[in-house]
């Protein structure tokens, strides 16, 4: 069916066409510019979520071809890669509407549009690839077009973030490249495949699928921000908010993360990777950057940097989840990616929106600001529970399917840093509730604006209640068809069952 | 020692001497001209080894008759340069002009 | 049909050379328009002609070799021809608008142009060795007369030394094609290749061998014989740096590499091999962090060639001793190498020519806070940037691809190294560039933007260079297309 | 879906979305606080009229969810709704126009908790509810703002935080062990899985840090007295009772005998039921001294938790007397606790009455005959006899109940005493003394319609125990008199010296 194959294409193609479009208009075209974004967002949607039906009924959606001899450039929509893209369709057109908001007024504004649409393209492209190479090809393509968003504001600390951004994250790029061609000498051009390819490997391979495996994990770690290659992440808080809320809390850290479960499901196969002993260790880094993240939180005074240290601990969860030996396990790990994403991004719409609204950065000119924003200081609440892991809240879910499934897999002692984590993370969140809710406001806000009736822009507000519902009922409704973890329970079943 | 090994020999004898001038004179007329004396040393190669069943071959005559020509445009072009440089800038050689003697310098 | 076509790729570019000899700055535009529009064509046609047909040799006006010149028209020499009609006829027409037709000396651009190219098809077709000695003594010559059309003193010292340096190169090259004729008694490559086959290497081949790889080697700028590249290509006019980064260097280097595919592997040693593997290597570090340090934008772009040519000489440890498939690798990584450099160099240097012209200066810090005009200039920039820091999807990444499988299938690992700290290294110097263009200045409010022509023609090399990644297979099939029996000697 | 899941379903939504009035302009919002007393109507029409039994299937909710009813959850329900109901009423009158809403939103969603977590079967949504009455509580707790408030709180957040990681660890390992998601499974897992001892000691943990178990009790006397009144009398009367129901819905009961854990328990009910009284005596805030007398009353109850799982054939004769208890003692601290807050009035004839009003539930604590305290002591004395449990530790159980009975009247006096000292005189508002007294009403006199069963143990209603029940619960009393005119005495002689 030509429809199966345009499918990909298409959803790729819609941002891709959106940055290009946005850079031929100018800087002054305010409407027109709002008005591709938001349909380009929309239209994504769409397609999106005809893929997703497609795949929960089987259909096959596919494009490939040669690029250079040995290596195919690959499109492919199979549940775990819906799962990414339905992820970051939604938020795209979320973070859009807030972004115009946020940007009200500024300068560079078709510059950052057009970048903004490159990176979602991106995204889109690393969720549908189909093989490492394609993986690799869009995920260094995020990288480039990150680098000018995270510059945005053009200021120094903005351009030394933008360095050390690059520094990490082309290094890792390089090491994944690397990682993927050795791969490709030592087994050809492997398709992901549900199951992986290893499963019943020559021993005498043992020792370079090793190399291998380290060399991807080291690779993609960088972006997933694992200890100790986390460093960019805080550093990159200075760009704008909605960039820190779609590309640090989706995007870029989930791309990471998500290309370590393409390696360990659909290259290695679970099977394979437990066999050669390397999910243990990669368990143990895991738990270690969920905790050092959030010990590292606890003694941050600016909000936004507080929040990178928390991404960086919850990004971890997931690969804890998928080195968890197990459907349970995986299926917790996998439907923290988008837990994570939809919390962290309502998160960062908050700090944004007390930014933008009161000029408020650090945590300790929060006091009070429940009263003057009540609804923003809401969703905070709702997305610092979530992050706690307080039920029924996302986070909830996510705690109780891995830790049932390492109890399941007899490794019990992530139930130790699933409660420990859930206490640091409770010992950094209160206490800014605590000051949100009940201490006085002061008098005067660092840098007050009003916009009429709401407590801030309806651009801001909207977006923001938005991420805080879907944060509640995808929470709630956690055994309702089509919700997170029924989609993650799919995926985990197509792997564990191929 | 066959006459043509001598030739060869002298060529290469030439050619060192060629190449020793261009790299170590400072001066631009002489650069060319020993860029003209190392052409010499290979045509003198060129012309001096190959031995055609006993006699000379007639095919590196024609060769070096073209390299000649271009040896011939290369130096009318490096001459040409090097007037306009002299008349722009004075200089007989390429070292870059320290601060103090460019004009506007320190004096 | 192929016959006009031969005719047409060698000798338009000599008529049109004496044709505008004859004509003013202006009238060579035009004039110049019209041959570019026919070289293409005729590159193009010779292009599917080879890709549906494949290679053959080609006797000039019906001489065979020795004394005639022989062609040797295969799949990696059209291809090579057509980069240089796309990337010469680019050249030309912004060359066409952005240099100043007032200056009396500027005519003399189109007939070293022409001549430039004429000795371009040359080489890229060359099937003796002296020929191509022929060849590259007519790209040098007109590109140090395009370098000396900058018109200043320096300008001129830079195209002096570039013209020694060409001389030099020139005289080694001759002396080894005299050695080497000396003991062949043929000039023709594959004669003389077909003689090595059958008999085991005289004692002083190796000699002619080296000296003709170093002269070439210095016409290439490979290190530590490139001092005199990044004066020449950073003083010259913009589109002139892009010729000479994109194509003349890249001639020298393929002449050097057709000599080591064919003798390399009786006469060369993997001894050699290693050496110029690693002089390129340090070509590739010590070049890349030049550029890094520079100052001036276009000296930037000039020490990125020192670095990326570095890269093309890892050839030749990878094609010595090893497998069939691994060489085919690295031969195809490189040809792919040479084609995305030539495009993205070239786009490079024209974007930053008209950087230069949209802020009046040739400094690094004058580009602060000019990304707010999203100037196209900048954006091609970076697109060739990507590709010379060899990320996906451009050409420059399949290269490297290519390259990496082919350290790692001929065990020679120490490359790997190399390639991936030269990316690394490459993307310090580009994105200083983009850092600086970021930077937000409160006087950054004047900007000139240059007219569309000159704007659009970097954006299409760029964009090229970025295709060529998806395309890779497309162009590397024609490349490997066999040959037709019948031409052969 | 049957009418009274309907109105489960209502008795929770009710509360949970009544914090989005907040939203509204502060100056419609003021109604808020008239709906405080309407808040838990639904949940207390449900546990007077709905017979148990019923179940609500919600698979659609976070792991599957289920709410239903039975008996236990029936009482503890009615306790909840009852004394959510009277309290804020009495907040009507009480609170003040500051911070009304967040304290209002709080109010709702802690009344949500409570309520949920004692209709919930299914394990994530019974610790959903739990931690929403946890976190929403601390909001009541901090509502005053003052230094005292948020040191309280801030202990209260802590202790409540890794009193929910033990619960969540506790459950996790339980319903891993049960491989399923329901509170029902969980004991049979628990009594049957290696980690039986992890576990419980996780979740006798976890939960007793709200039950107010000994050296996880410390946030109890610091919260209750700066708490609001209201609020001090749900905290103690009804949240505090949610530790317990964790317990018992919880814990491997009738399934194996532990007697480790039992003995551990009742210790710990022991330290809890006469030591808080040591330190009660001792304080000279009313409030505190009530929140003492809570941890007191808890530990007798932590006496029948201890034997209930020393005895597994015991626990099913337990469990009705727990339920009682808990009953009876939540009624009636929650009286006490809102007549911390009432204004005497000036007539003497007024102020007597209102003397006697607030003395009579502090009685009942005590065991006063012809009260609900009788009744409970009774039944629990007849639960814990040492004739029938099988346990190593009954010999103790009987003498501990009593020198409890004599510790709970001692802090009742003490209670008056202090209260007397502090207590203001002028009118009170209309809102509030009417819950209060609908507090005492229930406590006194509504108790004795209510639906409990302890048939197979005393005879109810309790009019007219034998002579020999009446002198078991008089003289602990008479002892405490005593013991009580002795200090006054030591006292005052102290003083004039």
């Amino acid at each position: 069916m030509m429809l199966s194959v345009w499918l990909p294409v298409l959803a790729l193609m819609t941002s891709l066409l959106a940055a290009v479009v946005i850079f031929a208009l100018p800087e002054q075209g305010y409407r027109l510019r709002t008005a591709v974004n938001l349909g380009a967002a929309l239209v994504k949607l769409g397609l999106v979520v005809v893929m997703v039906w497609g795949v929960f009924r089987g259909v096959d959606y596919g494009v490939s071809f040669t690029m250079a001899p040995g290596v195919a450039f690959v499109l492919k929509a199979d549940a775990l890669s819906m799962m990414f893209a339905g992820l970051s369709a939604v938020l795209w057109l979320l973070t859009t509407v807030y972004a115009v908001g946020y940007l009200e007024d500024s300068p560079n504004r078709s510059r950052f549009f057009g970048f903004f649409s490159l990176c979602v393209a991106s995204t889109m492209g690393i969720a549908l690839a189909g093989n490492l190479f394609t993986f690799f090809l869009f995920y260094e393509m995020l990288t480039l077009s990150t680098y000018p968003l995270v510059v945005h504001r053009g200021t120094e600390q903005a351009l030394k973030a933008g360095r050390t951004y690059l520094i990490y994250t082309l290094t890792g790029g390089a090491v994944l490249l690397l990682a993927i061609a050795w791969l490709q000498g030592v087994a050809g051009d492997l398709p992901f495949r549900e199951g992986g390819h290893f499963t019943e490997n020559d021993p005498a391979l043992h020792t370079s699928l090793i190399g291998i495996f380290v060399l991807l994990v080291a690779g993609l770690g960088v972006k997933a921000a694992v200890f100790p290659l986390h460093g960019w992440l805080p550093q990159a808080m200075v760009a704008p908010a909605p960039v820190s809320a779609l590309l640090h809390a989706v995007a870029v850290v989930k791309a990471g993360a998500f290309g370590i479960v393409r390696v360990v499901y659909n290259i290695y196969g679970v099977e394979a990777s437990s066999v050669l002993g390397v999910l243990e260790p990669l368990a143990w880094l895991a738990a270690f950057t969920i905790l050092y993240g959030s010990v590292r939180a606890l003694w941050q005074v600016d909000l936004k940097r507080l929040l990178a240290f928390s991404t960086v601990s919850q990004v971890s969860y997931i690969i804890l989840g998928i080195c968890l030996f197990g459907p349970v396990g995986a299926a917790g790990g996998l439907v923290h990616l988008l837990h994570q994403g939809i919390m962290k991004i309502t998160l960062f719409f908050c700090a944004g929106n007390y930014a933008e609204t009161l000029g408020i950065h650090r945590l300790d000119e929060m006091d009070g600001a429940g009263r003057r924003m009540p609804a923003t200081s809401f969703a905070f609440t709702v997305g610092a529970f979530g992050m706690i892991g307080a039920p029924p809240l996302a986070g909830f879910i996510t705690k109780w399917t891995m830790g049932t499934g390492a109890l399941d897999a007899g490794m019990d002692w992530v139930i130790a840093v699933l409660v420990l984590s859930s206490l640091l993370n409770a010992a950094y969140f209160l206490p800014i509730l605590h000051r949100l809710w009940f201490r006085d406001p002061p008098r005067q806000w660092p840098h007050e604006r009003r916009w009429g009736r709401l407590e801030t822009s309806a651009w801001l507000y909207w977006p923001t209640l938005v991420t805080a519902v879907v944060t509640i009922l995808a929470g709630v409704l956690a055994s309702l068809p089509f919700s997170p973890l029924s989609w993650a329970e799919l995926i985990v079943l197509r792997e564990y069952s191929p | 020692m066959t006459a043509s090994l001598l030739y060869a020999l002298a060529g290469a004898v030439l050619f060192g001497m060629g190449l020793y001038g261009l790299l170590r004179l400072p001066h631009l007329l002489r650069k060319l001209l020993a860029f003209n004396i190392m052409g010499s040393g290979v045509f003198l190669v060129m012309v001096g080894l190959p031995q055609h069943r006993g006699g000379a071959d007639p095919i590196p005559q024609a060769l070096v008759l073209t390299g000649i020509v271009v040896a011939i445009a290369a130096t009318a072009l490096a001459v040409v340069l090097m007037r306009r440089y002299y008349h722009l800038s004075g200089m007989t050689t390429l070292e870059e002009p320290s601060p103090e003697q460019r004009p506007g310098g320190r004096r | 049909m192929t016959l006009w076509l031969m005719a047409g790729l060698l000798f338009t570019p000599l008529a049109w050379a004496v044709l505008t000899l004859l004509t003013d700055f202006r009238w060579g535009r035009w004039v110049t328009s019209f041959g570019i529009l026919v070289q293409v064509l005729v590159s193009l046609g010779l292009w599917l002609t080879i890709a549906r047909d494949g290679g053959f040799y080609y006797g000039l006006g019906g001489w065979d070799a020795p004394l005639g010149i022989e062609l040797r028209v295969d799949g990696l020499a059209v291809t090579f021809v057509l980069l240089t009609a796309v990337v010469a006829s680019a050249c030309g027409w912004h060359a066409g608008v952005y240099i100043d037709p007032d200056k009396a000396w500027h005519r003399y651009f189109w007939p070293l142009f022409w001549f430039l190219w004429s000795g371009l098809n040359a080489v890229w077709l060359g099937g003796d060795l002296f020929n191509l000695y022929v060849g590259l003594e007519l790209i040098s010559l007109s590109a140090v007369g395009l370098v000396a059309l900058g018109g200043k003193a320096a300008a001129l010292r830079a195209s002096l030394r570039y013209l020694l340096a060409a001389l030099l190169g020139s005289l080694a090259y001759l002396l080894g094609v005299a050695l080497l004729y000396g003991q062949f008694g043929s000039l023709s490559i594959a004669g003389v290749a077909t003689l090595l086959a059958d008999n085991p290497a005289p004692a002083g081949s190796g000699l002619a061998l080296a000296l003709m790889v170093t002269g070439l080697s210095l016409k290439t700028a490979l290190f530590p014989l490139h001092q005199w590249l990044p004066p020449a290509h950073g003083i010259a006019k913009s589109p002139v740096s892009a010729l000479l980064s994109a194509l003349v260097v890249k001639a020298s280097f393929y002449i050097a590499a057709r000599l080591w595919l064919e003798f390399g592997a009786t006469i060369g040693s993997f001894a050699a091999a290693q050496l110029v593997g690693l002089l390129g290597s340090a070509a590739v570090v010590w070049g890349s962090w030049l550029a890094f340090r520079q100052q001036q934008l276009k000296q930037v772009v000039a020490y990125s060639s020192v670095a990326q040519i570095g890269y093309l000489f890892l050839l030749f440890p990878l094609t010595y001793s090893v497998s069939e498939a691994v060489s085919l690798q690295a031969q195809q990584g490189i040809t792919l190498q040479v084609i995305s450099h030539g495009l993205a160099k070239a786009a490079m240097f024209l974007a930053a020519g008209n950087l230069i012209l949209s802020v009046g200066s040739g400094r690094i810090e004058a580009l602060a806070g000019v990304s707010r005009f999203l100037p196209f200039s900048l954006f091609s920039f970076g697109l060739a940037g990507v590709s010379l820091m060899s990320l996906p999807p451009t050409g420059g990444f399949t290269a490297k691809w290519l390259l990496l499988q082919a350290s790692l299938g001929s065990g020679q690992w120490w490359w790997v190294a190399v390639l991936l700290a030269g990316g690394l290294l490459s993307a310090a110097y580009v994105f200083r560039i983009y850092r600086a263009s970021f930077l937000e200045r409160p006087e950054t409010d004047r900007f000139y933007h240059p007219p569309r022509s000159l704007e659009v023609i970097p954006l299409i090399l760029a964009l090229l260079s970025l295709g060529l990644g998806l395309a890779s297979e497309q162009v590397l099939s024609v490349m490997a297309l066999p040959f037709e029996e019948a031409g052969a000697p | 879906m049957p009418p009274e899941a309907l109105a489960a379903v209502v008795a929770v939504c009710l509360p949970l979305l009544y914090p989005a009035m907040a939203l509204l302009p502060s100056t419609r919002a003021r109604v808020m606080r008239f709906a405080l007393p309407l808040l838990p109507l639904p949940a207390l029409l449900l546990a007077v009229f709905s017979d148990p039994g019923w179940q609500l299937d919600m698979p659609w909710l976070l792991n599957g969810g289920l709410w239903a009813m039975d008996e236990l959850r029936r009482l503890f329900l009615l306790l909840t709704a009852v004394l959510w109901a009277v309290a804020g009423l009495y907040a009507v009158g009480y609170l003040k126009a500051d911070h009304l809403r967040r304290f209002c939103v709080c109010w709702g969603l802690t009344l949500a908790g409570n309520i949920g977590l004692t209709l919930a079967v299914d394990i994530a949504s019974f610790y959903s509810f739990f931690a929403l009455m946890t976190f929403a509580g601390y909001g009541l707790i901090v509502h005053e703002g003052s230094g005292e408030a948020l040191r309280a709180g801030r202990v209260y957040l802590v202790m409540a935080v890794f009193g929910e990681m033990a619960i969540l660890a506790g459950l996790l390992l339980a319903s891993a062990a049960a491989d399923s998601q329901m509170l029902a499974d969980l004991p049979a897992a628990i009594a049957a899985a290696p980690q039986k001892n992890l576990v419980i000691g996780l979740l006798v943990a976890g939960f007793g840090v709200k039950a107010g178990l000994p050296l996880l009790h410390f946030w109890l006397p610091l919260a209750h007295p700066v708490a609001p009144t209201p609020a001090s009398a749900v905290l103690s009367g009804a949240m505090i009772k949610a530790g317990l129901l964790g317990w018992l819905v919880t814990l491997p009961f009738g399934e194996a005998a532990l007697p480790g854990w039992g003995a551990l328990m009742v210790v710990a009910g022991a330290v809890a039921a006469l030591g808080a009284a040591l330190l009660g005596v001792c304080q000279r805030r009313p409030k505190t001294v009530l929140a003492y007398s809570s941890i007191s009353q808890m530990g007798l109850m932590v006496l029948m938790v201890g034997g209930a799982l020393a005895d597994p054939g015991r626990a099913a004769v337990l469990f009705p007397v727990i339920a009682l208890y808990t009953l009876h003692h939540g009624l009636a601290k929650g009286s006490l606790f809102l007549s911390a807050g009432v204004s005497m009035p000036t007539a003497a004839g007024a102020r007597a009455v209102t003397w006697l009003l607030i003395a009579l539930p502090g009685l009942s604590l005590a065991g006063l005959p012809f009260t609900s305290g009788a009744l409970a002591k009774l039944a629990m004395k007849e639960g814990l006899s040492a004739d029938k449990l099988d346990f190593a530790l009954s010999g103790y159980l009987s003498p501990l109940m009593t020198a409890g009975a004599v510790a709970t009247l001692l802090l009742v006096l003490r209670y008056l005493w202090t209260l007397a000292r502090t207590q203001k005189t002028g009118r009170n508002p209309p809102a509030l003394a009417a819950g209060w007294l609908a507090a005492t009403g229930m406590s006194l006199v509504a108790f004795w319609w209510m639906p409990w069963q302890v048939d197979g143990l005393v005879k109810a209603p309790v009019w007219l125990p034998k002579m020999y029940q009446l002198w078991a619960l008089l003289w602990p009393m008479l002892v405490a008199f005593i013991l009580a005119a002795g200090a006054l005495l030591v006292s005052r002689s102290v003083k004039k010296r």
